[in-house]
């Protein structure tokens, strides 16, 4: 009963499908992880997550190995996630100076005691 | 060299001079305890400028156009003429010179003054292109093709006109140029340091000490060589506006140098505002060309192929098809009509033939035009007061203005012009120069500051050129410029020398100054010698002044001989030459000869530096020899101008309006018939003059000048020449005192009549306002917006529990919308 | 399931096996090396402080000391301290030494149409220094989870200096690549087939000296002296493994000389001709060629292979001479040494690169100079085909394999 | 039946592993092994990258995003060594909301990633058809301006619009200065006036 789809998931190849689906479960864990992570550090790598499945996305739709026709993104695919890591880099360098600052003001990087915005 | 070499080595001298402008203005003050490098970059820019233009007439020029004797154009256009007599209505067959030049390589504009195939003349077979000349753009502004650009068919150009006149001119200006700079360079020692300015007395009583300027003369030499240098090279009359404008401006700031002066700053304005009234006339001309003849540029524009493309002023007015003779074109015409209505209510012949007369009325407006602003520039009666005024500046600016730039622009110009001038106008032209160089030249005779003595010689001999342009003698006129540039130049540089030596400008207090300073003395004797015109009668020997002037007084006599009516203008020359004489001497001796009149002065007088004698020397030799050929050559300055002769203006013209009137062939004068009484009258009248001087300031046991003062008849007279025939005060009466009533009864009426009024408007406004303000503003306005504000302050009290300040929430909220999002999309799509 | 495998068990065991060959002589090579680096470094250390060095073990030279030593840390009693984050204490080890074998995936032993190359990826260069920049994960992992502040200070250290020169030595690595044109190793390897003058560190001045920074570089983030200040001993006990022992203190140890290694045979590959000798001996020999057979081609590569091998221990014996010669610095030098110094070197040589393949395109410094004819016959690897653009372009456009990968 | 299709053997080898770290980076509450996590997860994702052709954006992936993670660990031990930092928890009614909210996003976008019929993939024989396509020069060819990959293109209109990342690039290049200059300058070492006076 199992080995037909077994050996489906292994000897035929995987579609652009598979790989979308990857990155929304990155990406999900990715929004959890901002939802949940007190601690600023954390938020940080819920970002990274998600920028990450996005990237996947771009990846997998840029690729000729999973959807040969036309409409591929082809090298422009590549080209976007390119920027996108680039970007995320310098987010990251921001984030983590603002990240410093606020532990220099709060002796804490916990930020739910960054609201002094509240309505 | 190639001619294509000829532009650029001519731009290069031309922006050499800015460079060195612009760096000085930059970094002057670094340069040198106080600027003291700004002379040796000035200096070494305008050397090079002069390398360079002379590596353009000796490698470019003269291999490619190598001089002929002009000597006999006078038999060729005989020949010429009694075949055009026959033949053509019009005698300008003569416009073809020499055969021998080849007729290929004259680059741009060279091939446009082609007349073949009219079988007139075996010399008109040969084209005119005895003259040739090279014009070209550098660079257009809005170079709309089918008057499509911003401006319509106005076409402004960086473009240039060369031809031997250019290159010749280039030379004078740049040698000159460059023994001035040296000159300077000792000349403005004084500048180096802090400099205690003798007559500014300030209103504590002390002498006016300020930083020296070294740096800033040189800055404004530069920047008037490049203008200078602009306007000889411009190829369109715009063009030469603006580099006239720039020359106007840059002896503004030096005869104004020393600024802190009085009399300087006067002297600056009123070289200003005299050479504003005469641009003012320029600009007339230049507008009633353009409008008439759709374009600025002097010469043909030609493409790769030596097709025309565009068509240049000359070639417009002087067309083959005419045989080069002056004629107004349609345009001009019709332009010209539009201002008589009767033309068009006469008969259709009549009407023709007086829009005819209309375009030559044209023409003659516009040469007048041109020329008014040459009589700013070159101080012609009535503008020439700014020019002795202008001695306020130092020295060297003064050899400057008065040899190589400034005032040689207005010449230059009306050469340049030549081809332009309707005959009518060359009478204008004469005439002026003619009163000028007569009231100039008796002004002179009482003059006792050495410096205003040579002033008034200038615009004497700027009249002198001026004479013979209009009277149609433009290859005298023209080396009359530049020979006279050498010798004034030299002769204001001596001046200078002994200003130097002996702190003082005033002739009364100096006098056997030859002992103490030979060299000043010796040179300035050469340069007299050259401006009298110092020759052997009917040779060929002499200073360089002796040809140009001798040149002048042949085309006088012809002129006369020609017309009977305008005898003033054959003999003001001759009459000029004796008082030239005269007062050239009386100066000489006055300072060199005799005993000296102020000891005190005289034993601190003292021979100037190195740096300011060489020049001199150098100025001196060219004073005595810039008139010859060189030795068994043709190559001299003449024949070099011949080349550069407008195209057309060898012949004999009549004029259209005064129709009595006739422009004598220049060549024609070189006949023995006027040479003979020509050179007589002018040798002698000279020698009476150089006689007259020697008996009353040298000779012990001659007259006494102080005597002669006093003596009844003459002593109304030196009182009127004393002061310059009243032209200041005469000026004063006439303008500014007008002026100022007018201006005062205006300031008067401003100040009553119409602040009045307005302060009557503004109190209205004010109550009104009052009004509106009260009732609209406050109530109306006011409450709407604040209703806005308190709806908005509300509605924002209600939301702000949404902002809860946690970060985490906002990321749920994002997730929610985005699910939310989903989820109305996918509504959306199956509905 | 029992059917799904039993018919393709042939396959199945065909890839692993193949596989585990791979692995076994990738990991065996690196092991081996340590091996012979740890012999090789108490020799050298022992001559040159005038002592003798291991003697005993294994006969004359003590050649089996470190074999000796291997056993002794086997045995020992592999400790975790109280307060220790157990997990990642045990698992630090293994990263550091994945990291540093992982490495040796995209490093060719030998060129040519069929390299010796574990996985011929394109982008070789890059993946190398990637993975080599995850080594030190292992330790901060190790620094961190020993609950030692000895640790952790060793840790940090490590990681600023890393991170911060891992700038000038990528620059340093991008000067080669720029002027191969290709960031595949095997491309930048054979470019420089045929005298030493071919070698890219002869290219011209800039690589020339860029060869040194990278040494340098390559040195401080495989954290040998004079840059070992995350394991200082007189100051910091022992660093980041100062609470490990026994085998996982070993791959540690095994995962230093082993990135030793591979930034050694990276830099002999990108500066120092790689698997092509000072003198072309299989050309001279005959050897190499389109036509040449099975054998003589084997031969070929197994010389490039011992040439490649070779020049690694080169440059790991100056990296233990360089050791044992010079003092520690101090973190501060260190950094100053990389931001102040090294990098804009590199910068400044990546530029004097550049400016060199614009002026002279295609050409080396030896090229510059007029030779003799045998060694341009060699060196016409090194002429590009042609400068005109649309050639170029059509190069491109066919892509890499046509264009025997110079793009 | 036929044969193993290794790459997909893979692909279900890595991303199981990233799934699997992905969520270890969620759940976990020590903040060095979310970091640890977090550094396999990405790695991971690089080798789907290989997978998917782009081996260059995997290189990229591995060296820029790993070594930014890894930043981010140091940061992790420096700020958050002291014990109480380590944990910080959250309060399981969050944890439900955020659990759910979660599911509802993972099964919308998931039931998008099955949604279209074109990303079902494609056959086994024209998969291993495909040739191996080499795109570290058109990469860097694209970021430099021009795009060499697309020459083949048929629609000239299409081949202009084509022109290549340069000014993206450059854009970028400027972006991550601005971002390194304004890190240093928020991330400073503020001068503590009071703390050395109360030390003296």
């Amino acid at each position: 009963m199992l080995n037909p789809i077994l050996a489906n998931l292994l000897t035929e190849p995987v579609g652009v499908s598979h790989y979308v689906l990857v990155g929304a479960f990155m990406f999900t864990c990715g929004v959890l992880c901002m939802a949940t992570k007190r601690n600023a550090l954390g938020i940080l790598m819920g970002i990274e997550l998600v920028l990450n499945g996005a990237n996947l996305n771009f990846i997998a739709f840029g690729s000729r190995y999973l959807r040969n026709d036309a409409n591929t993104l082809g090298l422009d695919g590549q080209l976007i996630s390119l920027f996108v890591i680039v970007l995320a880099a310098a987010e990251a360098a921001v984030a983590l100076a603002i990240v410093l600052n606020f532990y220099n003001n709060n002796d804490s990087v916990d930020v739910d005691r960054a609201d002094q915005l509240s309505g | 060299m190639d001619p294509s070499w000829l532009p650029r080595l001519l731009a290069l001298a031309w922006l050499t001079p800015l460079a060195s402008f612009v760096l000085i203005l930059f970094f002057g003050k670094r340069m040198g305890p106080h600027g003291k490098l700004a002379g040796l970059v000035a200096t070494s820019a305008i050397v090079f400028a002069a390398v360079c233009s002379f590596a353009a007439l000796f490698t470019v020029w003269l291999p490619n156009h190598p001089v002929k004797d002009a000597s006999h154009h006078g038999e060729h256009h005989e020949e010429g003429e009694t075949h055009a007599a026959v033949t053509a209505p019009i005698h300008l067959i003569a416009a073809a010179s020499d055969d021998s030049h080849d007729s290929h390589g004259h680059g741009e504009g060279g091939e446009a003054a082609h007349a073949e195939g009219d079988g007139h003349s075996g010399h008109a077979n040969n084209g005119p292109d005895g003259y040739p000349s090279y014009y070209g753009t550098w660079y257009d502004l809005y170079p709309g093709a089918d008057d499509s650009g911003p401006l319509g068919s106005l076409k402004l150009s960086i473009s240039y006109y060369i031809d031997a006149l250019t290159v010749g001119m280039f030379c004078m200006v740049a040698l000159i140029a460059s023994c001035v700079h040296f000159y300077a360079m000792g000349y403005m020692h004084d500048e180096l340091h802090d400099f205690t300015d003798p007559e500014v007395t300030l209103s504590n009583g002390e002498k006016l000490k300020r930083p020296g300027r070294y740096y800033r003369f040189f800055q404004y030499l530069s920047l008037f060589c490049f203008s200078m240098f602009g306007i000889v090279i411009a190829g369109n009359i715009a063009m030469v506006f603006v580099f006239w404008e720039l020359v106007g401006i840059c002896s503004y700031f030096l005869i104004g140098f020393y600024i802190e002066r009085h009399s300087a700053s006067t002297a600056a304005n009123k070289a200003f505002i005299v050479n504003r009234v005469g641009d003012f006339g320029m600009l007339i001309g230049l507008m009633a060309l353009w409008s008439s003849l759709g374009t600025f540029a002097f010469g043909d524009l030609t493409n790769a192929d030596g097709e025309v493309v565009e068509q240049g002023m000359f070639s417009l007015l002087r067309t083959e098809e005419n045989y080069y003779h002056l004629q107004p074109t349609e345009g001009m015409a019709y332009e010209g009509s539009r201002f008589s209505d009767s033309a068009a209510a006469d008969g259709e012949g009549e009407a023709e033939e007086s829009s005819n007369k209309a375009g030559w009325w044209l023409l003659l407006v516009a040469g007048v035009g041109i020329f008014c602003g040459c009589v700013g520039k070159s101080a012609q009666f009535p503008l020439h007061v700014w020019l002795p005024d202008a001695m306020e500046g130092p020295t060297p600016v003064s050899a400057l203005v008065h040899s190589a730039t400034m005032v040689a622009a207005g010449v230059y110009l009306v050469g340049r012009f030549f081809p332009v001038l309707s005959p009518e106008a060359l009478l204008v032209v004469a005439y002026i120069g003619c009163i000028t160089l007569l009231i100039a030249a008796t002004i002179a005779i009482t003059a006792t500051d050495i410096k205003r003595v040579l002033a008034y010689s200038t615009v004497s001999q700027l009249g002198y050129m001026m004479l013979a342009l209009g009277l149609g003698a433009w290859v005298a006129g023209m080396f009359h410029l530049i020979t006279h540039a050498f010798f004034k130049s030299l002769l204001f540089m001596c001046s200078g020398s002994v200003i130097h030596g002996v702190h003082t400008n005033d002739m009364t207090e100096m006098g056997g100054l030859r002992k103490k300073m030979p060299i000043t003395a010796y040179t300035m004797l050469v340069g007299c010698l050259a401006i009298i015109g110092a020759g052997i009668p009917l040779t060929k020997i002499g200073f360089s002044g002796y040809y140009s002037k001798d040149a002048i007084i042949e085309q006088a006599f012809s002129f006369g001989s020609s017309n009977p009516a305008h005898v003033l203008l054959q003999w003001a020359p001759v009459g000029g030459a004796f008082i030239t004489a005269f007062y050239m001497f009386r100066l000489w001796y006055m300072t060199f000869a005799g005993k000296p009149r102020n000891q005190e002065r005289y034993d601190h007088a003292h021979e100037s530096p190195q740096v300011m004698t060489a020049p001199l020397i150098l100025l001196a030799v060219f004073a005595i020899g810039v008139g010859w050929n060189f030795p068994g050559t043709d190559l001299g300055v003449t024949n070099l101008l011949d080349q550069a002769r407008p195209v057309g203006t060898l012949a004999t013209t009549q004029g259209e309006i005064l129709t009595g009137l006739t422009i004598p062939s220049e060549p024609d004068s070189h006949e023995w018939e006027f040479k003979k009484p020509a050179g007589i009258a002018a040798f002698f009248t000279a020698a009476a003059g150089l006689l007259l001087a020697t008996l009353v300031y040298w000779w012990d046991k001659g007259l006494n000048p102080s005597e002669l003062r006093e003596f009844g008849p003459f002593k109304p007279i030196h009182n009127f020449l004393w002061n310059k025939w009243w032209f200041d005060e005469l000026y004063d009466l006439i303008f500014v005192k007008p002026t100022k009533a007018v201006s005062a009864f205006i300031a008067w009426f401003d100040r009553n009549i119409i602040d009045t009024i307005i302060h009557a408007i503004a109190a209205i406004c004010r109550g009104i306002s009052v009004i509106f303000g009260s009732v609209l503003d406050n109530k109306v306005v006011n409450g709407f917006v604040d209703g806005v504000a308190k709806g908005t302050w509300d509605t924002g009290l209600s939301f702000r529990k949404l902002q809860t300040g946690s970060v985490r929430q906002y990321v749920m909220f994002i997730a929610v919308g985005t699910i939310l999002l989903f989820v109305a999309i996918s509504f959306v799509q199956n509905i | 399931m029992a059917a799904f495998l039993s018919e393709y068990t042939w396959t199945w065991l065909a890839y692993i096996i193949a596989a585990m060959i791979h692995v076994g002589l990738i990991i065996n090579l690196v092991a081996v090396a340590a091996l012979v680096f740890i012999w090789l470094e108490r020799k050298i250390s022992g001559r040159i402080q005038d002592r003798l060095g291991p003697t005993r073990v294994g006969g004359k030279f003590g050649w089996l000391q470190t074999l000796a030593d291997g056993l002794k840390l086997i045995t020992k009693e592999d400790l975790c301290p109280d307060g220790a984050d157990r997990f990642l204490f045990k698992i630090a080890p293994y990263v550091s030494f994945c990291a540093a074998i992982g490495a040796f995936i995209a490093i060719p032993f030998a060129g040519g149409a069929y390299p010796w190359i574990a996985q011929h990826l394109n982008t070789g260069v890059f993946f190398v220094l990637a993975v080599l920049g995850l080594e030190v994960f292992g330790v901060i992992l190790a620094g961190y989870s020993s609950a030692s502040k000895w640790s952790l200070f060793g840790a940090m250290r490590e990681a600023a200096q890393v991170v911060s020169y891992e700038v000038p030595l990528g620059m340093c690595v991008v000067v080669p690549v720029m002027i191969a044109g290709s960031l595949d190793m095997v491309v930048i390897g054979d470019q420089q087939a045929g005298w030493f003058t071919n070698w890219l560190v002869f290219h011209d001045p800039f690589t020339f000296i860029t060869a040194f920074v990278y040494f340098t570089c390559a040195m401080a983030s495989v954290n040998r002296a004079p840059f070992d200040l995350a394991e200082a001993e007189s100051e910091l006990v022992a660093g980041f493994h100062t609470e490990y022992s026994g085998l996982r203190w070993s791959f540690f140890f095994m995962a230093e000389y082993g990135s030793m290694f591979s930034v050694s045979i990276l830099a002999s590959v990108l500066f120092f001709g790689g698997w092509n000798g000072p003198v072309p001996i299989t050309d001279l020999l005959g050897l190499s060629g389109a036509e040449v057979g099975t054998l003589s081609w084997a031969v070929a590569q197994a010389l490039g292979l011992a040439n490649v091998l070779l020049k690694g221990l080169l440059g790991v014996c100056l990296m233990i001479w360089v050791r044992w010669t010079l003092p520690r610095l101090r973190i501060d030098q260190v950094m100053t040494t990389c931001l102040k110094y090294c990098t804009p070197i590199a910068a400044a040589m990546f530029l004097g690169a550049t400016l060199w393949q614009y002026n002279f395109p295609g050409r080396a410094f030896f090229n510059l100079i007029p030779m003799s004819d045998a060694v341009l016959e060699v060196s016409e690897g090194w002429e590009v085909e042609s400068n005109d653009p649309d050639e170029e372009e059509e190069q491109i456009a066919r892509g890499p394999e046509e264009t025997g990968g110079l793009l | 039946m036929d044969s193993i299709y290794w790459p997909s053997f893979f692909f279900w080898l890595f991303s199981g592993v990233a799934c699997t770290f992905a969520l270890g980076v969620l759940l976990s509450k020590n903040i060095v092994r979310m970091a640890f996590y977090l550094v396999i997860s990405l790695a991971s994702t690089s080798g789907l990258f290989f997978l998917a052709g782009a081996d260059f954006v995997g290189a990229m992936q591995l060296m820029i995003y790993v070594g930014g993670t890894l930043v981010l660990l140091i940061f992790g031990v420096m700020l958050t060594s002291q014990d109480r930092f380590v944990e910080m928890r959250t309060s399981s009614g969050e944890w439900v909301i955020a659990f759910f909210i979660g599911l509802m996003l993972f099964f919308t976008l998931g039931r998008a990633a099955f949604g279209v019929a074109a990303w079902k993939g494609l056959d086994r024989e024209t998969a291993e058809a495909v040739e191996v396509e080499r795109t570290v020069t058109p990469l860097a060819m694209g970021l430099l301006g021009a795009r060499v990959d697309q020459l083949d293109e048929p629609d000239a209109a299409k081949r202009e619009g084509m022109s290549g990342y340069l000014f993206h690039f450059e854009i970028v290049s400027v972006h991550l200065l601005v971002v390194l200059i304004g890190a240093a300058y928020l991330a400073r070492a503020k001068r503590k006036t009071g703390s050395v006076a109360a030390n003296a």
